[in-house]
């Protein structure tokens, strides 16, 4: 199928998906006529009809919680919120009900839903448009969570997601929607929750990363580069984790940085350290460092670089820790 | 067919008082309204039992439905077996409506997990704890079975007080906008715990939220089983219609505490409370098929032992339910669990075992 | 005092059209006229030349609000300078009917910390983004200014999608129980983006709502700045004298795309568009005063261009702004930043620095 | 005062800052003539009027928004969230607008509101009456958490929230409500927000924990003695942490548990062993260890003893830690 952006491999997953199995429902809200603020959900619509693609009523609550009876029904429903920061109102659905709903039928009822979002900063938008909520997510047992880096990824992932017989959310790196473009195999593409991908191999420390900060650490692992030689560990998928490819890296380089753009308190780097603390301690030659958000509001869009992870505070860590 | 009438304060209402206030009709055959009155004894023993059971020891935390039988057994009588049915805590033993048995229901107040069934048993979704969470399920259901093109409806119960939650706006716009196959039956029995529904909501009447969802919105006597049965049924047939979702305020007035760890005496207003109990829904019903010819006094006992010994045999076999195995902790919260949790497990056995 | 005219669908209406549909009349002197000309011009030059530095890449996004003039020009009119506005950034500007530099507000679209003002300032809450969740800070406000014994008065506006929204649904219940002073101002303009109100509610009129808070509906031309004028006025009236709060429905039509990001070729009714860019309100105001010779095409002039000179010196002080220092970014965040902050600003200028 | 409850503690607390602080409010579901399902808001509506002591509508995003507004209108208010559960509806106004709005208005107004609630398992309850929340609240920058462990710190942490500029969320072991009993100072009695509390001394290994998991520590804590002398550590305070007090703990011990009842992944427990990694590392004998609730639904209560930390959970783990 050649070169896509991001959005657009979003967008052929939906196409697919919906192609494949008849039961696939897609709703939120402009997803309808208008594809979507950010036209991931372009052309579906017209291709399978206004039920199967549906333009909701402006209420997040009420598209997480209908998708949840929608499921009952036997659909498997694909929720779209709008934005990272307008998915809190459907937070008390997700961790109340979604979450918990198999496990109230003692595993007799499925809640195959997927709820996807574009999410993250650096776009130079108004307040409330770059949020980074996968901490929310991810602290919420009973669902899953993927974060995609790349257009191959953001098809394999979605579709997973899609398939899957429990709920999904999907986070989409808006900021690399239509700057990230890479071959995207045709057709039916699923890429396994739960395995994560060594983007580059090295041996002298690890970047952990996943979505917008992939190729951010990759740019980073350029600027070390001949310096020292990092990998580049992609995790795609924070819950399942492939713990395995994270505590093989660690023992491999024995250095470990965590790139995230969340604030740093209970943002998913810590997760990633505390495992490391807890089962590579003594693979490890120094301390597991963070390059992450601030404990601040997301800024001003005028400050967001100063709050952004950048390549310069990557490398920062990486020489610190390379000389500890 | 049927008769309703309009009761004081403009309630929908069939049963009257024997003295000034008339009796109406609806068209139930003498054993169709046995078998209702069967159903509201069935529920009422249930409930107290269960309070016995709770001051035995025997059940956890309970939320006591007494004189709200009328508003359960009444709509669910309107429904057919395909309909879908989602229940509140204070509907928790409707499903012994549809089937299910006591000990199920009494394991859930036990916190066993034999009280946890498969929706699709009994077509009645799992108790709502956290308030009107439950309305976007119910209407995404309905909505989501007409799409399929099944000629199955939704019935959602829900307190007064409920009604001021976001997911009951947010069900209810979409239930309106969708056309959902659906009942939006609110039990307004006056309290949300210590709050009165003047505390609530400055609406005049819990209907009067109908129509910003361009939904009807019924008025109904919540003591009146026949005439809930009837406002039930009409919207039922609305909805097989495809005219989509109505809204139902049943009014009442709760008798009991809130649940098992309330105390009402702080706040209720007891002579109220008195009154109500005088005019509580079973007796109401009985009286009226007493009026009828329909019901003798040997009917009532039989009808009272039956239900009484459905739920000796249900207390009973949910005390011999053996305890669960710790490794249910780690079951059906995925359909394929991590590979983590047989760690945890195993490390929890191991613990344990020692 | 005044005359209020029923429009085309129920609508409060004053201005008519100089042909068949006659003008009702308001209590308001040449000079308020003339003012809230003034004011009128000024938000429509705002509109119009922050479009033109959008398309100049001088503001990042912004949300336009062409033929919304007259619902922010005329309700704002009705309050008193205490009284307190919660915009949403459909009313992004709304702060420079009362005084706030027209740098602010292009500050807040250039993303610079300028464009983050004090509400005490101007009795104007920050723009809201979140749909309808400043609806309950507004009803807070307002109970709790009543409780303080103030004479305070609130308005909140948002748009038609918004009443889907649970937090709008949980703010009118307060405002309703708490009998607030406050006034729910719902700009219904017909489309919530891409999203029609058809699609969004099932009401007849979204005021149709307000009965289920225990409120007032009102509907209003959303075109006409008079009858706007006339239907806050009262409600404020209402609001001041203890009665509570007041839903308005201002009806317009959306004829500029959502934000300068959105393309309404893919949804919009364009010959619809065209028709209310017609009878679009500054115009309609401008000739309703020609026709009681108030104004006159000099005036007309001389307003539009002091407009514009506010915007051009707005602009220049906007872009004039110096780059904040990244420290900012660790401010404000708490009274007392933790001192972990320090250490990361620390870190980051060393990193910035080299 | 002599000894009170904790749940008296903290109706103490309330009672005097009330009476302090005219701009005090307490609103909430049934907290006014009922005095709070868990008797916590007892007296107050007598007291200070049914304008101070609120009983609001059943709308938890109500009752914080309209806080938000109530700060704006210069009140005080202190909202109880019904139980742990209960909250997520007002997690949307909670992180885009509570944690946001003194940034928003670049630091010229407070909003100083305190939300209060019972959380945590072990009470045979039924659903959705057992959560631990922390880390949704932990995540959210602008606002601070605090967690008292008994009676004397449920009133002076609660004390401090309420007179702390800041938004402060304030989470009640329901667990030992009325369980813990101890020594109060009467009248005015403030602990301030970011001071953890040596509650034992010991050398050869730390207990970290909070809440309901500080006894459950210190029971650990005697079982291990005297094979091994263990320190608890009671953060009292998430955010701010007092993270000197942690990592002097650390240096003493070099070994470390971290007790929580909230699922693993996420949980406090991770930024805490997080925070080991980075900046105690060398200073650790061995692993970070976490002891916490599972990535699952909290359980049917029949169940729950085996989802929630336990001793000798605890001393499994500080025994593993000591033998490595
Ligand atoms: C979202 C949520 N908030 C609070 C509670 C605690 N709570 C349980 S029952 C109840 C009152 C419900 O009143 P109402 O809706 O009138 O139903 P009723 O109990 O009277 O049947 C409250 C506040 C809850 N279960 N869920
Ligand atoms: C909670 C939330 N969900 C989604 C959005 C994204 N969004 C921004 S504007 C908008 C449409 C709003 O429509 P309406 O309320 O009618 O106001 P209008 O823009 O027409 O003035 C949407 C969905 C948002 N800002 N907040
Ligand atoms: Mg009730
Ligand atoms: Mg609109």
């Amino acid at each position: 199928m050649g070169e896509l952006l991001l959005v657009e491999a979003v967008n052929d997953a939906l196409h697919v998906e919906l192609e494949r199995d008849p039961s696939v429902l897609v709703l939120g809200e402009d997803v309808g006529k208008l594809g979507g603020v950010f036209r991931a959900t372009v052309g579906l619509q017209k291709r399978f009809g206004a039920e199967r693609c549906v333009d909701t009523p402006l209420a997040e609550a009420g598209i997480l919680g209908t998708a949840v009876g929608l499921c009952m029904a036997g659909w498997r429903p694909v929720c779209e919120m709008q934005y990272d920061a307008f998915s809190y109102p459907a937070l008390d659905q997700l961790i109340n009900h979604v979450g918990r709903y198999r496990w109230r039928t003692r595993g007799k009822m499925s809640f195959p839903l997927v709820v996807r979002m574009p999410y993250g900063g650096g776009v130079r938008a108004p307040e409330l448009h770059d949020d980074s909520p996968e901490t929310y997510y991810v602290h919420t047992p009973g669902v899953k969570v993927a974060i995609p880096s790349n257009p191959a990824d953001a098809k394999g992932l979605l579709a997973a997601a899609i398939r899957d017989p429990d709920p999904v959310v999907v986070l989409e790196p808006k900021l690399i929607y239509r700057t990230s473009r890479g071959e995207v195999p045709e057709g039916e593409h699923v890429v396994p929750l739960g395995t994560a991908h060594v983007v580059r191999e090295g041996s002298d420390l690890t970047l952990v990363a996943y979505g917008a900060m992939v190729p951010l650490a990759e740019r980073a692992a350029d600027e070390l580069s001949p310096e020292a030689s990092a990998e580049v560990l992609d995790l795609r998928s924070l819950k399942p984790l492939d713990e395995d490819a994270l505590l093989a890296s660690a023992a491999k380089t024995g250095r470990v940085v965590v790139v995230q753009e969340a604030p740093r308190t209970c943002g998913f780097a810590a997760e990633v350290a505390a495992i490391l603390a807890e089962k590579a301690i003594y693979d490890l030659h120094g301390p597991v460092l963070r390059v992450t958000g601030y404990d601040v509001p997301y800024p001003y869009w005028q400050l967001e670089d100063a709050y952004m992870p950048s390549v310069e505070r990557v490398v920062d860590a990486a020489r610190r820790l390379l000389a500890s | 067919m049927s008769r309703v009438l309009p009761a004081e304060g403009g309630l929908r209402r069939v049963i009257g008082d024997g003295r000034a206030l008339p009796d109406g009709e609806v068209a139930l055959t003498p054993e169709q309204h046995l078998d209702l009155y069967r159903r509201l004894v069935l529920l009422r023993t249930y409930d107290e039992r269960s309070l016995v059971y709770h001051r035995q020891g025997r059940i956890g935390t309970y939320a006591i439905f007494w004189n709200h039988e009328a508003m359960q057994a009444g709509s669910e009588l309107a429904l057919e077996e395909r309909d879908w049915i989602f229940p509140s805590y204070r509907e928790s033993a409707i499903g012994i409506l549809r089937g299910m048995p006591a000990s199920t229901v009494l394991s859930w107040w036990r916190g066993h997990p034999a009280g946890w069934w498969n929706p699709e048993d009994y077509n009645v979704a799992s108790i709502c704890v956290p308030i009107a969470t439950h309305v976007p399920h119910a209407v995404g259901f309905a909505w989501g079975s007409a799409l399929k093109g099944e000629d199955r409806v939704a019935i959602v119960y829900f307190g007064d007080g409920a009604t001021s939650e976001g997911s009951f706006h947010e069900g209810a716009t979409f239930a309106g906008v969708m056309k959902a196959p659906v009942i939006l039956f609110c039990n307004n029995n006056r309290w949300a715990i210590s709050t009165p529904v003047e505390a609530q909501s400055a609406a005049e009447t819990l209907a009067d939220k109908a129509s910003g969802y361009g939904m009807p919105g019924v008025r109904v006597d919540g003591g009146d089983v026949l005439a809930v049965y009837e406002a039930t049924r009409e919207a039922v047939e609305r909805a097989r219609a495809g005219d989509g979702p109505t809204f139902i305020e049943a009014v009442t007035y709760r008798t009991a505490p809130h649940a098992t760890a309330d105390d009402p005496s702080l706040y209720i207003d007891e002579e109220r409370v008195a009154e109500e109990k005088e005019n509580e829904c079973v007796g109401r019903y009985e009286r009226y098929l007493g009026r009828l010819g329909i019901l003798g006094a040997t009917q009532v006992e039989e009808t009272r032992s039956e239900a009484l010994e459905v739920m000796r045999a249900g207390i009973a076999q949910a005390e011999a339910e053996p305890p669960e195995d710790p490794a249910l902790v780690f079951e059906h919260a995925y359909a394929e669990p991590p590979s983590s949790f047989a760690r945890d497990l195993a490390e929890l056995r191991r613990i344990l075992g020692g």
